[in-house]
């Protein structure tokens, strides 16, 4: 198990990440996500020991291992562009922990055969380097790390330079061998779509620090900042103001469009400034005003035809413009809606959410 | 000629190359293997005597031992000069890279300056330095080291450090070059796999700097090959080699066919370690270049 | 660990300045022989200005250098445009004699050239020494512009011929100013190379091509006169000049593309 | 700012181009009156006083360009690889006799040097030019041993003191064939212009013997015995004068095995530019003033008669009479012709070894 505590690193005068708490199960997939810069890349580095924090501890299975150096942590690394020795061979490559670690050399032997084995490159190990594709890159390297049977496996956007079909595929393989291996993950990424995918837990950093943990539906359907639900999937969003009702019902009232009941959020303060915020597919277009608690009223201002689903742009009253996805569940030959028509948009009171002002920045 | 024009452009830069490769290189060349298998004349100058003396006065059992000797010294100057600037240079250039931070370029471009002055003007301040009543003995004496002279000029000592003072630079450049371009991940990578500083350093930069290692030791191994200057100043001409063997043979002694002939021993000598080199960054090279 | 490394470097760059600094130090030391020091003088300064055999020495040097130099530029851009644009067994042959006089030790050149020049009755002078330079010269220019030729885009030549231009059109408005920066910085090389050799010139040179190191290393051989180092002193100075100003160029350029960015 | 560098420069070097070239004076001396004429001048380094080489510039409005070699042989190898071009060159006795073997040498015009008549009779004779047909000799000396009597103490009248353990790593011999092995020669009791190769032989394994007393091989050791590297060194007697002068502590002696006496003399090559003002040049120095100055400058002695009252008895020319009479075998190094390539053999396997 991995624990960081009130983990602190700056480079000259510039905070990279700021008083981080975060634990890790064994066995666990977690992914770091974040847009770059929020300071992922060095966290990780961080408990990869290639770096050395300014402040805070980091235990591995109980041990103390803040001041321990690269080398001596059991802890291994698959690097962002994978930092394959290219003098080597792929078996070198792949042996090279193992040599490290003085093994038998017949042992060596087997273990880079399982490996290899295991990343569908079965006698593969005379190649050199360069001969390799993208994908087979990403697979040794993965390989090279997971030999040395590392408590906690790091992961710096491994699929970053992959095209996007190989990307999907390696997700799926990537999971399938971790399940497998049972080794601890940390993955660190920006696409929202491969931490949802893969992950037991999502961090969301933003930066410098960790805006939430959670499982990936935690993140999605109930994200605690604006950044988390802005970040991982499309927002619309309405700027407003809270008020409570004497029955305890949350309203933000939206000038110029009205007031719209919705979840009680962590603010409960009259007054406050903030943005009543709902997911484009949680909204429903209808012709005729529906009777719901919250209806918007819109013009079509776009829309897209994507077979799983269209993508509406609707202009509202006061000229702001919401994103719509409607599920294509109907079986229809020519569109539903078209540019220009009047519609009403409306969602059910517990799918918004509101975040004041001051927890944005 | 208007049907391809491209060719006919080329042609003519062609013809003004091979005019200054013919004339500048292969000709003076070829010219040279040519009078070793003459025979010199009385006063100097060359007789249009085919023979192999010149060659075979090599391998006289009498006169082989001194110009083998000569020859052997040469190499084994050269050796020493490759072996000091790589033990200086490479340590060198890992800071530059790695440790230098700010100071990196201007450290670099310090390193430069020396070429700015004159060759012989550099290796006639170490005279100074070197002489028996020079800067270095009254420094080692004021250390208490031996009221008894020490001899540095006019030695061996002398010319080898006037050679790792020469060349040093031109190897520490190769090699920061080098290593420069080395990727940082890969001695990240190598660290997390667990191998310590001296195993990162002859499993990952050691290996990957070789094109520069190779490239510098060229630029000091053959010129240190050749080198007649510093020897000549530095050594006092007490123990020669075979830059200052040429120079005697083709400047003082006349003997223009056994210079040649000594020229062209060391034209293969050079041949035969370019062929060396080239094979071992081949070897390596291999899989570096894609 | 860190001082230790830091010691360690500092002892080189010691190492490697100690020279210049006695020569800069002996430049004013009024004791004419020997490395005692007997007082400062300036006057190896004014003596210098006066030594005709000096500065004769020393525009000769620049002379020779000058005229190798533009030598150089002319057959080494041929060279190097050669080397990239010929094909087969012609470009192999040309690239290997390209790299040539950059391996070959200086003696062996020198001397090569030297029984050439005897065999064709060349005169040894001036001329010789000029021919010898360019001898080297050349490979070092087109080494460099062969670099660049080949990592120059081949668009746009062909977006040139495309758009119409002539041949030779390319060649002067495309090609040329592409090169040009490799063909400058390899006449900067030319010019230091032939004003600081010595081994190539002590072979070749003849009647009234008594280049300033060829003068140099006859005082070396014959006593050297402090004027030697109030010349070397000030061509220190002139270089760590010229060096520190193109250091500043390119850092203050760099910093100012890092700003901008 | 890069760019501006680009430009800069091929403007400054072709400016400082054409700064030199109105420098830059006529070789032939055939095109405009504004072009001086240039004398080419061939010697070892610093054999002409500066004044002496002035007051010729300004007598004959012309350019003097002096050019060093640093020992016969490279004069000769330079003149036979096809340095053609110079006016006045600087040959000992021996090297001269190889040069008119050669056919390097021009035949003197002797309408032209007036002064001619200043030379002392035993110079005129000399063996390897008898009558002065190519050659007028210039200066002369002896070549002995310069000792620092600081460190060498005792007795020096010999060749074995380069033997004495007590100097090893001290001496310093001269960088050229004749003399270091005719030193050897002598010591072995043998003619320094033996073709004999057993003598030789033996003279070169002396050599090679004396090699680990050996500090340097100088042609002008002058530099290493003032500075303290050498306290004994092989020398030309003006060299050591020279120093002596610096230095009152260092002496200089003929060893009494015998020595190498020399002349050295003015020659005009084949292939000269400028005959007339050649013959003009060797004139002015027979001359008295020049001649004086000279030998004052240079302390080498002279063969000019008209300074026999005027400089130290050494300097004289009549100098050379007494000290043949003094040292039993004084000699004249001789041109060895055929023998040249045995002596040039075993010198370049000498110092190779």
């Amino acid at each position: 198990m991995l624990e960081v505590t009130g983990v602190t690193k700056y480079f000259s005068g510039k905070t990279a990440v700021s008083n981080i708490d975060l634990k890790v199960a064994d066995g666990e997939f977690l992914s770091i996500l974040g847009p770059s810069g929020c300071g992922k890349t060095t966290l990780l580095r961080l408990i990869a020991g290639l770096e050395h924090p300014n402040s805070g501890k980091l235990h591995l299975n109980g041990h103390d291992i803040t001041h321990l150096s690269a080398h001596k942590r059991n802890v291994h690394t698959v690097f962002q562009r994978y930092a394959l020795f290219p003098h080597m061979t792929v078996f070198d490559n792949i042996a090279f922990g193992l040599r490290c670690k003085k093994m038998d050399e017949i042992e060596i032997k087997k273990k880079v055969c399982d490996g290899l084995e295991l990343a569908n490159l079965k006698g593969q190990g005379h190649r050199a380097i360069s001969t390799l594709s993208g994908g087979e890159q990403q697979r040794v390297a993965l390989i090279r790390a997971l030999v040395n049977t590392p408590s906690l496996l790091l992961l710096d956007e491994p699929l970053g330079a992959l095209d996007l079909k190989l990307r999907l595929q390696l997700q799926h393989e990537l999971v399938a061998i971790q399940k497998r291996v049972k080794t601890t993950f940390v993955f660190v990424t920006h696409d929202q779509q491969e931490a949802l995918n893969m992950s037991d837990r999502v961090a969301v950093m933003n930066n410098s620090v960790i805006e939430q943990l959670g499982t990936p539906n935690e993140i999605y359907e109930f994200p605690k900042t604006y950044f988390v639900a802005s970040f991982v999937g499309g927002i619309n969003r309405l700027d407003g103001k809270l008020r409570v009702d004497d029955a305890g019902r949350c309203i933000c009232d939206v000038e110029s469009l009205g007031s719209f009941f919705m979840e009680a959020g962590e603010s409960r303060t009259n007054g406050v400034q903030g943005g009543l915020c709902i997911r484009p597919e949680k909204l429903t277009i209808f012709s005729r005003r529906p009777s719901s608690d919250n209806v918007l009223e819109g013009v079509i201002k776009a829309q897209s035809y994507l077979g799983t689903h269209t993508q509406f742009e609707i202009c509202l009253k006061n000229g702001k413009i919401l994103n719509v996805f409607q599920q294509n569940t109907q079986k229809l030959a020519k569109k539903a809606y078209h540019v220009a028509d009047k519609i009403f948009l409306a969602w059910q009171t517990n799918q918004s959410h509101f975040f004041a002002d001051s927890s944005l920045s | 000629m208007t049907r391809n024009p491209q060719t006919f452009r080329v042609a003519t830069f062609a013809s003004l190359a091979w005019l200054w490769a013919s004339f500048l290189v292969i000709a003076p060349l070829f010219y040279v293997i040519a009078i070793s298998f003459l025979k010199r004349g009385t006063y100097g100058g060359i007789e249009p005597v085919l023979t192999l003396e010149n060659y075979t006065r090599l391998a006289d059992p009498y006169l082989s031992g001194t110009i083998l000797m000569t020859l052997g010294r040469s190499v084994w100057l050269a050796f020493l000069s490759t072996v000091l600037c790589i033990l200086v240079g490479f340590p060198l250039a890992l800071f530059l890279v790695f440790k230098a931070g700010r100071a990196r370029n201007a450290l670099f471009f310090l390193l430069i300056i020396p070429f700015w002055t004159n060759f012989l003007i550099r290796t006639y301040a170490w005279v100074v330095i070197l002489s028996d009543n020079g800067w270095l003995n009254s420094v080692l004496e004021s250390f208490g080291l031996g009221p008894e002279f020490l001899h540095w000029l006019f030695t061996p000592k002398a010319v080898l450090i006037g050679m790792f003072y020469n060349y040093l630079p031109y190897m520490a450049m190769s090699l920061y070059v080098s290593v420069e371009k080395l990727d940082v991940h890969l001695l990240e990578a190598a660290a997390d796999l667990g191998a310590g500083p001296l195993k990162r350093f002859f499993k990952v930069t050691l290996p990957l700097s070789i094109p520069g290692l190779i490239a510098g030791s060229i630029m000091v191994f053959i010129p240190a090959l050749g080198e007649f200057v510093i020897p000549d100043i530095l050594g006092g001409g007490t123990s020669l080699f075979v830059g200052n063997l040429l120079a005697q043979e083709f400047l003082t002694v006349r003997n223009w066919p056994f210079g040649a002939a000594l020229s062209v021993i060391l034209i293969l000598m050079i041949g035969l370690c370019l062929y060396l080199f080239e094979k071992v960054t081949k070897g390596k090279g291999e899989d570096l270049i894609a | 660990m860190k001082l230790l490394s830091r010691i360690g470097v500092a002892a080189i760059y010691i190492f490697l300045f100690l020279p210049m600094a006695v020569l800069v130090a002996l430049s004013f030391n009024s004791a004419p022989r020997g490395s005692a020091w007997k007082g400062f003088t300036f006057i190896w300064y004014s003596k210098l200005f006066q030594n005709d055999a000096i500065i004769e020495a020393l525009s000769r040097s620049l002379e020779i250098a000058l005229q190798a130099t533009a030598l150089s530029a002319v057959f080494g851009l041929c060279l190097g445009v050669a080397v990239v644009r010929t094909h087969g067994v012609q470009r192999q042959f040309l690239g290997k004699l390209a790299t040539l006089p950059i391996v070959l030790p200086e003696i062996v050149q020198g001397l090569s050239l030297l029984c050439f020049f005897v065999w064709l009755s060349l005169p040894l002078g001036e001329t010789s020494v000029v021919i010898a330079h360019t001898a080297f010269g050349t490979a070092y220019v087109a080494t460099l512009v062969r670099a660049r030729l080949v990592a120059m885009d081949p668009l746009l030549e062909e977006a040139a011929a495309d758009l119409g231009a002539k041949q030779s059109k390319i060649f002067f408005k495309i090609t040329l100013p592409q090169l040009w920066p490799a063909v400058i910085s390899g006449m900067l090389m030319v010019f230091t190379l032939s004003f600081d050799d010595f081994s190539v010139a002590f072979f070749t040179a003849g009647v009234g091509a008594t280049t300033l190191p060829l003068k140099i290393y006859s005082m070396l051989k014959f006593g050297v006169s402090p004027e030697v180092n109030a010349l070397s002193a000030l061509i220190l100075c002139t270089s760590l000049l010229l060096v520190t100003l193109a250091f500043w160029n390119q850092n203050h350029t760099w910093r100012k593309t890092v700003e901008e960015s | 700012m890069k760019k501006l560098l680009y430009v800069l420069i091929p403007i400054l070097l072709l400016g400082l181009a054409l700064g030199l070239r109105s420098r830059k004076v006529d070789v032939g001396g055939t095109q405009a009156e504004a072009k001086k004429q240039v004398l080419h001048l061939y010697a070892m380094s610093d054999y002409f006083p500066d004044q002496v080489i002035k007051d010729f510039e300004e007598k004959n409005n012309c350019e003097v360009r002096y050019d060093n070699f640093s020992s016969n042989e490279e004069l000769l190898a330079k003149l036979q690889a096809g340095a053609v071009g110079y006016d006045v060159i600087v040959p000992s006795d021996y090297m001269v006799r190889a040069l008119i073997k050669s056919n390097l040498l021009l035949e003197l015009d002797k309408t032209k040097l007036s002064h001619l008549n200043n030379l002392s009779g035993g110079f005129v004779t000399a063996p390897f030019d008898s009558g002065n047909h190519y050659s007028v000799p210039y200066t002369w000396g002896t070549t002995g041993l310069a000792y620092n009597s600081k460190h060498v103490t005792g007795t020096v009248d010999s060749w074995n003191v380069l033997f004495d353990p007590k100097y090893k790593g001290h001496i310093s011999l001269l960088d050229d064939e004749r003399e270091v092995l005719g030193a050897m020669l002598y010591k072995l009791g043998f003619s320094i212009n033996t073709t004999s190769k057993d003598q030789l032989i033996q003279a070169k394994k002396l050599l090679v013997s004396l090699k680990p007393s050996v500090r340097v091989f100088a042609s002008d050791a002058k530099q290493h015995l003032l500075s303290g590297d050498v306290w004994i060194a092989h020398m030309y007697s003006g060299d050591a004068h020279q120093v002596m002068k610096t230095n009152p502590e260092v002496k200089y002696i003929t060893p009494k095995e015998g020595a190498v006496v020399w002349i050295d003399t003015l020659a005009i090559p084949k292939g000269a530019k400028n005959v007339d003002l050649a013959h003009a040049f060797i004139n002015m120095i027979l001359d008295t003033p020049a001649a004086k100055e000279i030998t004052e400058q240079l302390l080498y002695s002279s063969p000019n008669n008209s300074l026999e009252k005027k400089v130290a008895e050494d300097l004289r020319p009549s100098y050379l009479a007494k000290m043949q009479a003094k040292v039993s075998h004084l000699e004249f190094l001789e041109d060895l012709g055929a023998g040249t390539e045995m002596w040039d053999q075993l010198w370049t396997e000498a110092k190779s070894n």
